[in-house]
């Protein structure tokens, strides 16, 4: 029996349990069987979810950006979560991806920072140290088939010389004066790298903002699960600073006189 | 030996299952587990709790057992009905009562409904819907009379009038038309026995006869087949011969039982070799 | 996505929590299902798990029950161990821990509500995938999809506690309306310092919103009011 | 057969509050032969005295590289050291596959301490019969580090750990303040005037007995290492330039102590033979 | 066996004014071998051996003051060639905790193991930072179970832990035997006497965590017995409003200030 009362008591199958009672929740199926049908399976699937994380170089250091919505499937349903988290004095790392595997994420991260503060002995975690950290905490996750399913940004500025770098939900790592996760990637990234490459060193603070919004503005164009609320990092000789949300300037007013799809023209 | 160590292949032998598969596909089925295809149901009146099962056991389309025992004992004043796999309600009934033996001689008090509750969904939850009983729980303690259905995954509901099983809904209908609060006793054996009754007419899975059990504060009823709807009559032609109806020849009584002389050979056998 | 095992008892559900000035108020319809089968119409969702800390449960009936069940025993501990009240975010942290740790097994969306003396009132909301987000208000259960828009457009700070049950008792009686899964009664709680308060809305008493005619219909027949004959 | 009724075991406190066991085992560390340990503001140096069994025999060996940035000098049972000094290493590595960076000096002498007091504290078990001097360089500039069987690490500016290490230790106390600057050269001829006052009567310092630990910048006398600055022990005639740098013993600036004044004589070691854990 | 009983009688109508001949007198009869054997009047020997321990060691104090706590040390240097700072004998529990000890520092490291262990638990399951009075209960519970077995020794080290939770400043005591009490002012090892006494005679409730900071300094220099101890390094950190909630250093600056009072103060107390 099942526990679906409008199948109880009426024929399934005419060979076989004739009355809805086979006590297994699934019913047997006796067809041919994928291989790895009774695997442990394991790597679930992203519910909440955060979209792109952008990080460029600047001549003080390194500048990164995110928007505050978590979806739910197509919902945009937090619109408040900060998704740029700071980690020590000198480090941001930007998550996109699964939220709660992220918040797992800032969890460990936290007991890393406490048992380095215990220490007290002169010596801090940088980016560099975080980011190592991370992609073997990434891999490891990935290599037993229970990956945190996040791409992660870590950009930070530690004596005297700043860091960026990815590292993803499959232990991937890389490193750029630009980098982008998720649709920033397809869309941010030409703009950034266009803007940033090779001027790296001249780039003003100002200017690294200006960059910053006009890709977050075109990612909120065409990014479907992206919001126009957004925090910029800072992370400098000065230390760490994470904006408050802010919201850009959008353009639709071109679009008044456009008319029907073709050869309409009212 | 040889030759067939050559042409059978190490490790496990799937050649029964290719031809299990094929004899499914042929007609053939598999074999069943029996199970309760199952009007169970409860209610509470004025001065307590009347629970009420039909009789049915099916096993497919075989009636197994026509009058089967669907009100288990888990304490004097706490029963508890179960629908789905015959053997898991059972077992599971059977266990929680013995625990709740053992809780209420540890704790020299009365057990109480929301314990019997808890240890059931904790239980049930434990094996994740895999033990098929869907039970209907209730009883009267110290603090009342309470009712509860218990679902196969582990989650437990409170109400005042509860059914199970393929004919709960046929159950439910009577319930909830006809249910008031604060029944008398009679009404609402009435009213039980017009639910289970209308599970085994309704329902294919339920039939036969009508249990219930009165649970008040100071006694327990079991009303075993306290309606009888389906009483088998009379058959209308016997087949039995008459003694003598083949005439006989001759007789010969033989003894079945031998008897055989034993000798003990070497009387007292040899000694022991202890050195 | 189905998440909720065959034949599981689910909660097809409209939960909702509020925060306002001096307390919470969380509310739920009553509505259990199996398939479309209601295997309870007058359900409670509203779990008590401390003296001021209540959960609204939606997803399978049997995981929420089981999960509010462990919370509720950590919480008790907690008592016992610090002498003192949990604070709300400690049972929400809870809340999560299982339901993360646990997300390839459980279908639970939580909310977590409730009244402490660090910070007052506090929601918390748990969604399928065991992330914690806080937040003044939430709504949660397949209902909840349906009235997103009227939350947005009404909800306001700075409430208090009768504007905000009769917030709740609206949002959910639309969400029910909407929502084959969710029905039956109205269950509010209002969580405050000095204790919580029951309101009970019953299934014929539901607030009322348009429910006219959906389809186009023909001119109206003009009524001709009778008039008396003359008589000569 | 005890000393005293408080000794045998690890677990007791005497009732002054002192441990016997720790005690006996800090006098192990003494029966091992001296090591020494400076810096300076850009080197840290070890310096020891290897003993050799017989004419046959080859010198023992008293250092051991932990990683590019460690290396430690052990006096006392070779066993046990090279267990901790297993248990370094593996530390060592672990922070660098996880943080990429070398591990704080501080940190890898702090995780064997803590591993020495367990053996000080649980029945059945002995406390290491072992001392380290370990030096190393990291984020915040090169360090010298003591190690002892107590469960104790401190950091110093100079040290000495085995057997006559007192002298050793008058030497360092009356100069440590100029080590500071000191280049390379320099800090090894005070190291050396320091380990030369641990010999016998009779014995000198000499190619085959001596080690040299350093970690720091390439010194004059050096071929260039890899990676720059790493730990390196420089053993038979790389160390000769330095021992001719010496100045005669008799020109020694640092007195002789009056052997008294010793206070670790008190098990008295007898012999210059390398403790041996059946011994 | 009459003999012991009356032996046990004799020592009890006695009561404490005999403790330090008791505690002479027990030495050799094997009741004090191990922790887990009571000598026939009842005391628990190997704990009393263990707080001797502590009485060795240079004195630490903590301060509870209106706005945060205090911790100081007398630091003793048993050699000119340690690197002045560097060798801590104040550690960090957690952001908002801070623990001095006076005893065996080998144990008072075990000690901050336990501590900063049962922080990260806090964390893990209640998800909130750990109070100073749960994580002094803690700590006890564990010092308190290596009193029980002769398999090992009691803690040689008693320790303050001093910090700000959501109730306000909090400063606990756990000692050997495993007991933990909260104080105002709280002093072990050495100089412990003189230190309470001079703590008694402050309205701690009253002073600011700078004021807190010149008191502490000047007792620890106070404390110090110059004819018979080695030289001594003044330690000390503090957590409170000063420091933003975090349990951090005295700043050099007011450090140094500190001392140089401390100085005048004790010619002028001479």
């Amino acid at each position: 029996m099942d526990h679906f009362p409008t199948n109880w008591g009426r024929p399934r199958n005419d060979a076989f349990d004739a009355y809805a009672t086979y006590p297994i929740h699934q019913r047997p199926y006796n067809g041919p069987k994928d291989t790895f049908a009774d695997g442990v399976q394991r790597t679930q699937q992203p519910i909440v979810t955060g979209t792109s994380v952008l990080a460029i170089k600047y001549k003080d250091g390194v500048m990164m950006a995110a928007d505050n919505l978590a979806s739910y499937g197509s919902l945009a349903r937090f619109k408040d979560v900060q998704r740029l988290h700071q980690v020590g004095n000198y480090t941001v790392i930007g998550a996109g991806g699964d939220m709660s595997d992220f918040q797992y994420i800032q969890y460990i991260l936290e007991e890393l920072s406490i048992d380095e503060i215990s220490a007290q002995d002169g010596h801090e975690l940088g980016p560099i140290e975080i980011h190592e950290y991370m992609s073997q905490l990434m891999y490891a996750r990935r290599s037993k088939m229970n990956p945190l399913w996040n791409s992660l940004l870590i950009g930070g500025f530690k004596d005297g010389k700043r860091f960026l770098s990815y590292v993803d939900l499959l232990g991937t790592t890389y490193s750029a004066s630009t980098l982008a996760t998720g649709y920033g990637a397809f869309i941010a990234q030409p703009l950034l790298r266009k803007a940033v490459e090779g001027r790296e060193d001249v780039i003003t603070e100002e200017e690294a903002r200006k960059i910053l919004e006009d890709s977050m503005r075109v990612l909120f164009y065409r990014d479907a699960r992206s919001m126009n609320k957004f925090q910029i990092a800072t992370i400098s000789s000065a230390g760490v600073s994470i904006s408050d949300s802010m919201q850009l300037e959008t353009a639709w007013s071109f679009a008044e006189n456009i008319r029907g799809y073709g050869a309409q023209t009212q | 030996m040889s030759q067939q160590s050559a042409f059978s292949s190490p490790g496990f032998d799937f050649s029964n299952s290719v031809r299990n598969n094929f004899l499914q596909e042929k007609g053939m089925p598999l074999p069943k587990a029996t199970s309760t295809g199952t009007t169970i149901v409860g209610c509470l009146f004025k001065d307590g709790i009347i629970l009420g099962a039909d009789t049915r056991a099916t096993e497919g389309e075989i009636i197994a057992d026509k009058n089967c025992e669907k009100i288990h004992y888990i304490t004097e004043s706490i029963r508890c009905c179960g629908a789905g796999t015959a053997a898991d309600t059972e077992f599971t009934t059977a266990t929680i009562s013995s625990n709740m033996e053992l809780h209420s001689l540890s704790t020299g008090r009365k057990p109480r409904v929301v314990t019997v509750m808890t240890m059931l969904k904790q239980y049930l939850f434990q094996y994740q819907g895999h033990i098929g009983a869907a039970l209907v729980l209730g009883g009267v303690d110290s603090t009342g009379p309470h009712l509860f259905t218990i679902h196969p995954h582990g989650s437990t509901d409170k109400l005042p009038y509860v059914t199970m099983g393929s004919g709960s809904l046929a159950a439910m209908a009577v319930f909830e038309s006809s249910w008031k609060p604060n029944m008398e006793r009679s009404d609402a054996l009435a009213l039980v026995s017009a639910a289970v009754s209308a599970g085994i007419f309704n329902d294919l899975g339920s039939g036969s006869n009508v249990d219930a059990c009165i649970i008040t504060a100071t006694q327990t009823e079991m009303l075993r087949n306290f309606v009888k709807p389906n009483e088998r009559v009379e058959k209308e032609r016997h087949y039995t011969f008459r003694r003598g109806t083949t005439a006989w020849k001759s007789e010969n009584i033989r003894d079945l039982i031998v008897n055989e002389d034993i000798t003990l050979v070497g009387a007292t056998g040899d000694a022991m070799d202890t050195s | 996505m189905n998440r909720l095992k065959t034949g599981e008892v689910n909660l097809g559900t409209s939960i909702m929590a509020v925060q306002f000035d001096k307390g919470v108020v969380i509310g739920a319809d009553s509505r259990t299902t199996t398939g479309s089968y209601i295997a309870n119409r007058v359900t409670d969702k509203l779990t008590h798990v401390h003296d001021r800390i209540y959960c609204c449960r939606s997803g399978s009936a049997a995981d929420t029950q089981a999960v509010a069940d462990m919370v509720h025993s950590h919480l008790q501990l907690y008592t016992q161990i610090h002498g003192a009240h949990p604070p709300v975010s400690s049972a929400a942290g809870i809340f999560q821990d299982i339901c993360y740790d646990n997300k390839d097994a459980l279908s639970a969306g939580i909310i977590v509500a409730g009244w402490d003396k660090e910070v007052g009132p506090s929601v918390y909301n748990i969604p399928l995938g065991g992330g914690l987000f806080r937040q003044p208000w939430a709504i949660g259960g397949s209902g909840s999809t349906y009235v997103y828009g009227y939350c947005d457009a009404t909800y306001q700070e700075g409430w208090g506690r009768d504007e905000t049950v009769e917030f709740v008792k609206n949002t959910l009686a639309l969400a029910m309306a909407r929502d084959g899964s969710s029905g039956g009664v109205i269950r509010m709680c209002v969580i405050t310092e000095d204790g919580v308060e029951r309101l009970f809305v019953p299934g014929d008493k539901l607030p009322t919103f348009w429910g006219g005619r959906e389809v186009l219909s023909g001119p109206v027949k003009k009524s001709v009011e009778p008039t008396a004959m003359a008589i000569e | 057969m005890f000393r005293n009724t408080y000794d045998s075991d690890n677990t007791v406190f005497s009732p002054q509050g002192r441990l016997h066991q720790v005690e006996y085992a800090l006098e192990a560390v003494k029966q091992g032969s001296a090591a020494v340990g400076l810096r300076s503001k850009t080197h840290a140096i070890l310096l020891a005295l290897k003993r050799s069994t017989g004419e046959l025999a080859s010198y023992q060996q008293k250092m051991f590289r932990i990683d590019d940035h460690v290396g430690i000098a052990i006096a006392g049972l070779t066993s046990d050291a090279r267990v901790l000094s297993n248990f370094m290493r593996q530390q060592a590595m672990g922070e660098r596959m996880i943080f990429n960076r070398p591990m704080p000096v501080n940190r890898l002498v702090s995780s064997i301490a803590d591993k020495a007091q367990v053996n000080t504290q649980e029945y059945g078990r002995r406390p290491y019969g072992v001392g380290f001097l370990v030096i190393g360089q990291d984020q915040t500039g090169p360090h010298l580090f003591e190690f002892s069987p107590s469960g104790n690490s401190y950091e110093y500016y100079a040290m000495s750990i085995g057997a006559r290490s007192q002298s050793a230790k008058t030497y360092l106390e009356k100069h440590y303040e100029s080590f500071a600057d000191c280049n390379l050269e320099d800090l090894i001829r005070h190291g050396l005037h320091a380990l030369r006052e641990t010999l016998q009567q009779d014995k000198e310092l000499n190619v085959n007995n001596t080690s040299v630990g350093i970690i720091g910048p390439m010194g004059q006398h050096e071929k260039p290492i890899s990676p720059p600055g790493s730990f390196r022990i420089l053993e038979g005639d790389k160390v000769e330039v330095y021992l001719q740098s010496m100045e005669k013993k008799e020109e020694a600036p640092a007195p002789v102590p009056a052997p008294a004044s010793v206070p670790d004589a008190a098990p008295a070691p007898g012999s210059d033979e390398d403790v041996q854990m059946s011994g | 066996m009459i003999s012991h009983g009356l032996t046990r009688l004799s020592l009890r109508v006695r009561g404490k004014l005999t403790c330090i001949l008791t505690t002479m007198t027990s030495i050799g009869t094997g009741y004090d071998l191990s922790a887990s054997t009571y000598s026939p009047d009842g005391r628990i020997f190997q704990v009393e051996y263990a707080n001797k321990a502590v009485e060795n060691s240079g004195t630490a104090i903590g301060l509870r003051v209106k706005d945060g706590v205090v911790l100081a040390v007398e630091k003793l240097i048993h050699s000119k060639l340690l690197v002045p700072g560097a060798n801590r004998r104040i550690q960090t529990v957690d952001r908002h905790i801070g623990m001095a000890s006076a005893g065996l520092l080998a144990d008072s490291r075990k000690i901050s193991q336990l501590a900063r262990d049962s922080g990260a638990q806090t964390r893990k399951q209640w998800k909130e930072p750990l109070t100073v009075k749960a994580l002094s209960d803690t700590v006890s519970w564990n010092a308190q179970t290596y009193t029980l077995y002769s398999s090992v020794r009691p803690f040689g080290v008693s320790t303050i832990f001093g910090g700000v939770d959501k109730s306000g400043p909090s400063l606990y005591i756990v000692e050997p035997s495993g007991v933990c009490l909260g104080y105002h002012g709280a002093a072990v090892g050495k100089g412990r006497q003189l230190a309470k006494t001079e703590l008694e005679k402050l309205k701690l409730s009253e002073l600011s965590m700078r004021e807190a900071v010149m008191e502490a300094a000047r007792i620890i220099y106070l404390v110090h017995d110059d004819n018979k101890e080695k030289e001594f390094e003044l330690e000390m950190t503090w957590v409170g409003v000063e420091s933003n909630d975090l349990h951090l250093p005295v700043p050099a600056d007011l450090l140094e200030e500190a001392k140089k009072k401390a100085k005048d103060a004790l010619e002028t107390f001479e």
